[in-house]
């Protein structure tokens, strides 16, 4: 198949997908048609679809494409759905989670050490929202549970990768300048 | 960076920058937001003005005492973690105190505030990047996907993580706790033992209702006890069964040997 | 609004729709725009859409419009829900692929005695599924069939081992608190 062959394919296949589909979910799919290929069309696809200015556009995220809303239209669409923005994190959660984020894998003892307070109860918070997973045991005394962020972590925040947050050293500065 | 400060004070409920509130009320607010002896400390540094790098440690650890003292008094419960930030501060302030050794080189000599100094920029840090996935968040959130294709109202499906697996099997099992223990302190018979009395029984009579036998069990467990130990029994060729017809009673019988 | 400014809104709320949208519809979450603007607007989008020769079009659909996959693609959009695991369990079929992950191996009866409620059917589910496999007859009286997890429960569930399963240790300060 040709690159401009596959794109309305991949279209279809970013469409129905509940996740963000990954390229090496799409050659699986594509069986036989190369990865480079693949990749290629995704590419242009993403940008002739983008480029058109429409409602929607193709996005880069968790590692996979997915069909969005553009934000600038949020506020119709919540008027439609009569959707409520999701309940917000607490500022305890959403600081326990910038320190697994940042440390992972890390225990609960480790996030206590560095946050100065136990965080039990934002833990299993971020936990029912599916945040952070437990990513098995750390072979020390106690065999302490450790935790790291989930694929819906990266859906959450917009974000592609991991290497996507920002640098932690760029905070450095804020109380002393 | 300014901006992200600015924010920030936004979802800290803007309490660290402004004044002191007057009521009680307003008071407690204030008191509780801090989420630890951390944000506690960090906010203190930042209201006498001070350099995070040079923390007059006296002042700040009075000034921090007589928050605490306050918390007290208007019954917000300290934490743990604040008594010890409290110990951690006499106990540098004590160090700061004590004579330093004339003879030792100028770098060995430790700062007894690093590691606390330390401490508080890694949690700045965590604070900063709280905030920056904050605002990810609230710009996430304005993009939306499309509608579900398909529904499933009457069998609500789960999507399961490792942690919902030891949910549910955590529920069950204290589900089937609260069960045995309406169970009223059941016999922990064995199967050897409900052999033993059900052979006592042929013993007596020739003839045995099962019916009757399983209308006796008081739990369930105990059903399955007769149940199994009947089978075993045939299995044996210790009691043969009968059923005069279909859906009647089964008796059981004695075999002869 | 122009014509051009309300086709990207328009496009975004068949979008997120889970039924065929009207143009009544979106009349009144347009609210001071002209019926007559949104008719224009959506058969405009529509007509665009789908001279794109995407994956994807606008179509009329019982008085309503809505963003469908083209038909000849369907192959694809098949092999993707195919491929699909179904991550998704019944609450059921949950509880009892708990109960066997943890207390494996184990028989029917033991999980009914444990549930308090059969399980047939949920076997019958995870054993399609391949999260669970048969693992041999118990040598007790009627020798039932012994369930225990299978490589692609933990595949499934992200573990390496068994031992990776979280335990009531691990959890217990979450759970009171």
């Amino acid at each position: 198949m040709t690159v401009d062959e596959l794109k309305p394919i991949i279209e279809s296949l970013i469409y129905v997908s509940e996740e963000p589909i990954s390229v090496k979910q799409l050659a699986t799919l594509l069986e036989g048609e190369s990865v480079l290929d693949i990749q290629t069309a995704t590419d242009q696809l993403a940008e002739e679809f983008n480029a058109r200015g429409g409602g929607l556009e193709v996005r880069q995220l968790a590692g996979g494409y997915r069909i969005t809303t553009r934000p600038e239209f949020s506020e119709y669409v919540r008027r439609y759905l009569k959707s409520q923005p999701s309940a917000r994190l607490s500022l305890a959660a959403l600081e326990t989670l910038a320190v697994i984020a940042y440390k992972q894998p890390i225990t609960i003892p480790e996030i206590l050490e560095i946050r100065g307070v136990t965080s039990t109860s934002a833990i299993k918070t971020l936990l029912d929202r599916r945040l952070i997973v437990a990513k098995g045991h750390k072979q020390v005394v106690g065999r302490p549970m450790l935790y790291g962020t989930s694929k819906d972590f990266l859906i959450h925040f917009g974000l592609n990768d991991l290497s996507e947050l920002p640098n932690l050293e760029d905070f450095e500065d804020l109380m002393t300048s | 960076m300014k901006e992200a400060l600015t924010k920030e004070s936004e979802i800290d409920g803007d309490g660290a920058q402004s004044d002191f509130a007057e009521t009680t009320d307003q008071y407690k607010v204030k008191l509780s937001m801090f989420e630890g002896p951390l944000d506690l400390l960090l906010y203190l540094i930042r209201k006498e003005e001070v350099s995070i790098y040079d923390i007059p440690i006296a002042r700040i650890t009075e000034q921090y005492l007589e928050y605490l003292r306050a918390m007290q008094e208007l019954d917000i419960g300290v934490a743990g973690e604040f008594l010890v930030m409290a110990a951690t501060l006499i106990h540098i302030k004590t160090q700061m105190l004590l004579p330093r050794d004339p003879d030792a080189p100028e770098e060995e000599i430790e700062d007894p505030r690093n590691e606390l100094v330390y401490q508080l920029l890694e949690h700045q840090k965590f604070k900063g990047a709280a905030n920056v996935l904050h605002q990810r968040a609230m710009m996430e959130a304005a993009a939306f996907t499309r509608a579900s294709m398909e529904e499933d109202t009457d069998n609500p499906e789960v999507a399961a993580t490792v942690f919902q697996l030891f949910e549910v099997f955590k529920e069950v099992m204290d589900r089937r706790r609260a069960i045995s223990e309406i169970e009223i302190a059941r016999d922990e018979m064995t199967m050897a033992e409900k052999i033993a009395e059900i052979t006592l029984m042929l013993n007596d009579s020739a003839e045995v209702s099962a019916r009757a036998l399983f209308e006796r069990a008081r739990s369930r467990r105990e059903m399955v006890l007769i149940f199994l130990s009947v089978l075993e029994l045939v299995k044996g060729l210790v009691i043969r069964l009968t059923q005069s017809e279909t859906f009647g009673d089964i008796v059981i019988m004695k075999r002869e040997t």
